[in-house]
């Protein structure tokens, strides 16, 4: 009986063996799944948060009415706005809007939050840098990648 | 909450382990048992061994600070897979110099928990067979969960908020 | 403890990691060999510890959210959808019914994404390369079905106080058919690779067993806990978002063994497959998120501990609010801690080679044990 | 059918040259070692190159990826590049180590690979030394690469290059004693140990057909004889990270791995020898059978490598002495049976 269990272990093991080496070569000669990322780039979902930008309005400034929303729900405390009040107008006005993008987390929260709509997340993902001064982004840096009309809710 | 009513079990620590019941609250969400921290480990063994609560799960071990009232608390969380219910215990120790018996014999759970508690917070446990620090590294100063935590390299979340 | 022979024998510590190939993170073993063999184990954790819980004390509870995701990053919507449970036991928000579906459907989709992770690691950890890259491009696709709803792909931060961020894109539909079409088929090729394979069953049928009782008494949970024979699943037995009315059966295996520890995570993936599906057909209409919930809550004040099954176990979140708008207290368990502290008890004895498949069949990720 | 007609014309050319300058004439055996010497070097340099891609393009596409793509069409000059690289890089030697012992140890490992494919026939004729103990010598040199592992891994002043190394040792031992036995087979059946006349022993039928058992224990044990996959314990990655060579660096590493594969060419061309009837092949000239044969097993050990985990140490052990080695016997008795009884 022993040999026979044996024998039958022996079959059974070569048999599933075999199957792996099946599976592999039915893998092998499927076609490659992954792309040659600097040639080719996968095209992003529209949703994809990559860096925060500033929208434009329609005079080509930013929108900001430095409310300060979003520096009240960063996580990361990355951002940072400069503002003064004025006589006769309105609200704040901005003086200066800065966000530390090498802080960043990419959580959105700050886009959410904003009620004017002028942050966004554009699906930009290569902010690599020499130099980490560069990466914090001013407001004109935050303004110069707006988002493709597809991308926008 | 399934399960036992939590007085039939308060009414069984204090049969078994004699009276160390300190305070039984039912609240809102976790209803609890303080008992005195001298009695910890009685409390743990009692729950784990008795066949009709059956706390065989130890969850985790904790503490919460309160400076204000000069104490910590500690929290033992149990979970019984016979009856399908959560027990959590809790026990004040002082803030300096505050200790307990370890459960480490009764919980193999508890010996890492401990460790961390007594890194984060500094009470000590009695018994325990390894008390190092676990999280933090080796030399470190002070106890980071306590309130009033403060080291050289501690840096507070920072408000950005401007101002008006 | 050197074997009993004439030849005189000198034990020797091998220190490995923190930086070793099979270590999944930066975990530190001294392993005191004898020959081939473990005679002491003596692990070191903590490299990777970020104090999440003293972080959290100093946010609010919004700005935590992104950050829970980051506790345990192959499973990042669970410690997030736990805080947010959390939040709303102590606010006393009803989450809408479509909230709870889509919550409960990127979950699961999540714990396949880990899962995947598990079975390319835990094969590579074996020795076979291949089934890893296999595990990781399975893993990919249930990214992307994240990354179209969520934005991101791996810390979502998806879920909120009383719902979640997004509602499904339209071109969501076509794209999970499409997975949940090719997934089944994807596992059947894992388990041709692996299951049945004489030399996998070698070197994981019998090792590092652990019975039920002693899997409780340390304080195991989830899918280790279900391979040594226990039948507890939070899913079933303490159901939460849309489970109850999904219904699930936990996948309950006896051994206690390496494979059951990875045959538990691979019929689990089927299982979460069967889940998405239902969550997908019966996906209410309604709103997704519980309107006039503040950004910004001051929570009440009072206590709660949150449950959720993530994939390496029974994740909880303790939090004692002191009617502020941030924690008071913000207590983690997070289920790779305990789950990594018997490594001590299961290595002396065994064969170096297979202190790697009994860590690796922990599941632990280091993140998740420092916090 | 190619490299022999060559040679025999420049051996001729060069005996012309050293008889009209009156050359002594002991010139004429040593030009032609240094030719050999060169060709060979030169196939296994290109040999490896290509392996090493081979290996690479092989994984990937198993795994559904690209491979090197870059450097060259397809990435065929990667291997180069890394070669290159490779050179540039700090020869770093470890405090602790041996230091004599640590830097002879990747020659050791990789001299006697070079020296065994003497006696490889590649085509008709295209033999550098037909010794009459061909098959012996061939065994007996490929143990010897071993002691480079073996001192490569003690040298290293490692625990887990000296784990490695003595892994090493333990694995060699076992698996050339079933891999000796399973040749035995078919030099019974050739009755001679000479590579030439067991080719042509396998002029109308391989040996395959008459010895199946041998060959399959002959693949396993090679795959065990050159650390493959799931043989390759001596240098198991995820256990001790990379065995024996875990402190070399640089040309030293090369070396290592330049055995590597060159060893698994060298037991792929010892099987197509020995059971796949060498050079023999219809139509086209017999060093491109030659090759095919080789790389066809050279492919199936990649496949092994690419699908199956590792074998624990005792595992392996165990299957070495309780099933292969059995086995190697019964297969030796049963073929000395047949020859007696035909």
């Amino acid at each position: 009986m022993r040999v026979f269990r044996a024998i039958g272990r022996l079959v059974k093991g070569t048999w599933w063996l075999f199957v792996g080496m099946v599976t592999t070569t039915k893998h092998f000669l499927r076609r490659a799944i992954t792309i040659q990322y600097p040639k080719e780039r996968f095209e992003q979902w529209p949703r994809f948060r990559g860096r925060v930008a500033m929208v434009a309005g329609d005079d080509g400034g930013h929108k900001c009415t430095a409310c300060a929303q979003c520096i009240r729900v960063c996580p990361a405390a990355c951002i940072t706005l400069e503002r003064h009040k004025e006589g006769g107008v309105k609200g704040f006005v901005v003086d200066g809007y800065v966000i530390d993008i090498g802080l960043c987390i990419y959580c959105g929260l700050c886009v959410e939050v904003c009620n004017f709509d002028a942050l966004a997340m554009v699906p930009e993902y290569e902010m690599s840098v020499y130099d980490k001064a560069e990466l914090v982004y001013d407001i004109p840096k935050l303004l110069s990648r707006q988002l493709e009309p597809e991308f926008k809710k | 909450m399934a399960g036992l009513p939590l007085d039939h079990i308060a009414d069984k620590i204090k049969d078994a382990v004699g009276d160390v019941v300190v305070e039984v609250n039912e609240g809102d969400r976790v209803p609890f048992v303080r008992v005195e921290a001298n009695a910890v480990a009685r409390v743990a063994r009692f729950l784990r061994d008795d066949g009709e609560l059956a706390f065989d799960f130890l969850m985790y071990i904790t503490a919460v600070d309160f400076p204000d009232e000069d104490k910590l608390t500690l929290v033992y969380y149990y979970f019984s897979y016979q009856n399908q219910q959560s027990l959590m215990v809790k026990a004040d120790v002082p803030r300096q110099g505050g200790t307990a018996r370890s459960i480490a014999h009764i919980y193999a759970a508890a010996d890492w928990l401990e460790r961390e508690v007594y890194d984060l917070f500094g009470v000590t446990f009695d018994g325990h067979p390894n008390l190092e620090r676990i999280l933090t590294p080796e030399g470190f100063e002070g106890h980071p969960l306590l309130k009033d935590f403060a080291s050289e390299d501690y840096v507070p979340f920072p408000d950005k908020m401007p101002g008006k | 403890m050197a074997t009993d022979t004439a030849i005189h024998t000198q034990e020797f510590q091998v220190n490995m990691g923190p930086q070793h190939p099979s270590t999944h993170g930066v975990f530190r073993m001294v392993l005191t060999m004898d020959g081939e063999r473990v005679v002491d184990c003596e692990p070191h954790v903590g490299f990777l510890h970020r104090s999440m819980e003293k972080m959290a004390e100093n946010r609010l509870y919004i700005q935590f959210l992104p950050m829970a995701d980051r506790i345990d990053y192959l499973s990042s919507l669970f410690c997030s959808v736990a805080h947010c449970q959390a939040v709303e036991q102590l606010m006393e928000i009803e989450v809408p019914p479509r909230a709870k579906y889509l919550r409960t459907m990127f979950m699961e989709l999540n714990r396949i994404a880990s899962h995947c992770i598990f079975f390319g690691v835990f094969a590579l950890d074996l020795g076979a390369v291949t089934p890893f890259l296999y595990g990781f491009r399975e893993r990919e696709l249930t990214m992307d079905l994240l990354e179209m709803t969520t934005g991101q792909r791996i810390t979502f931060n998806y879920p909120r106080f009383g719902g979640v961020a997004a509602d499904l894109p339209d071109s969501f539909f076509a794209v999970a058919e499409k997975f949940l079409k090719v997934f089944p088929g994807r596992i059947t090729d894992y388990e041709r690779i692996l299951n049945e394979n004489e030399i996998f069953l070698a070197r994981t049928k019998g090792v590092g067993v652990v019975d039920g009782a002693r899997a409780i008494n340390y304080g195991w949970s989830g899918p280790n806990l279900r391979a040594s024979g226990v039948n507890f699943d939070l899913r079933q037995n303490m159901p939460y978002e849309a489970y109850g009315e999904l219904g699930y059966e936990a996948v309950v295996l006896s051994n206690g063994d390496c494979y059951d520890r990875y045959l538990v995570r691979i019929l689990e993936m089927r299982a979460s497959h069967a889940l998405i599906k239902k969550c997908l057909e019966g996906l209410p209409d309604g709103p997704i998120v519980k309107e006039k919930v503040s950004k910004f809550p001051k929570v009440p004040a009072g206590e709660v501990y949150a449950r959720v099954e993530s994939p390496r176990g029974d994740y909880g979140l303790y939090l004692v609010s002191d009617g502020t708008n941030k924690p008071y207290r913000y207590k983690l368990r997070t289920p790779s801690f305990n789950n990594l502290s018997m490594i001590r008890e299961m290595l002396p004895g065994v064969y170096l080679a297979d202190v790697v498949p009994i860590f690796g069949s922990l599941d632990v990720i280091l993140p998740d044990v420092d916090r | 059918m190619i490299i022999h007609p060559v040679l025999s014309w420049l051996n001729e050319w060069w005996q012309g040259v050293v008889a009209t300058y009156g050359l002594p004439s002991c010139f004429v055996p040593a030009a032609q070692m240094v030719v050999h010497a060169i060709l060979i070097g030169g196939f296994i340099a290109v040999l490896v190159l290509f392996l090493i891609w081979l290996t690479r393009k092989v994984s990937a596409h198993i795994q559904q990826r690209f491979g090197p793509m870059r450097v060259g069409w397809h990435g065929s000059v990667q291997t180069v590049a890394d070669a290159l690289k490779l050179m540039q890089k700090e020869d770093t030697t470890p405090r602790s180590c041996d230091r004599p012992v640590f830097n002879i140890a990747p020659f050791l490992a990789f001299a006697p690979t070079i020296v065994a494919f003497v006696v490889i026939p590649f085509g008709d004729g295209a033999i550098i030394r037909d010794l009459n103990i061909g098959v012996l010598f061939l065994f007996a040199i490929t143990t010897i690469n071993v002691i480079g592992v073996i001192s490569g891994g003690w040298a290293s002043g490692s625990k887990y290059s000296l784990l490695g190394g003595f892994r090493s040792a333990a694995q060699l031992v076992s698996y050339e004693v079933p891999l000796v036995l399973s040749a035995l087979g078919v030099i019974m059946l050739a009755g001679s140990m000479k590579m030439g006349a067991i080719v042509d022993a396998q002029s109308r039928i391989w040996f395959v057909a008459y010895q199946p058992l041998a060959f399959v224990i002959y693949i396993i044990a090679a795959t065990a004889e050159v650390n493959r996959t799931p043989f390759d314990i001596p240098e198991a990655e995820q256990e001790i990270v990379a065995g024996f060579n875990v402190e070399y660096s640089g040309m030293k590493f090369a070396m290592f791995f330049l055995a590597e594969f060159a060893n698994m060419f060298l037991i792929a061309a010892i099987a197509a020898t020995l059971f796949l009837g060498g050079w023999r092949g219809p139509w086209l000239p017999g060093e491109f059978w030659f090759l095919a044969k080789s790389f066809a097993i050279v492919l199936l050990l990649m496949f092994f490598r690419w699908t199956y985990p590792r074998l624990r140490v005792d595992q392996l052990m165990s299957f070495a002495w309780k099933f292969l080695l059995p086995l190697a016997f019964l297969n030796l008795i049963i073929t000395g049976l047949i020859l007696v009884l035909i």
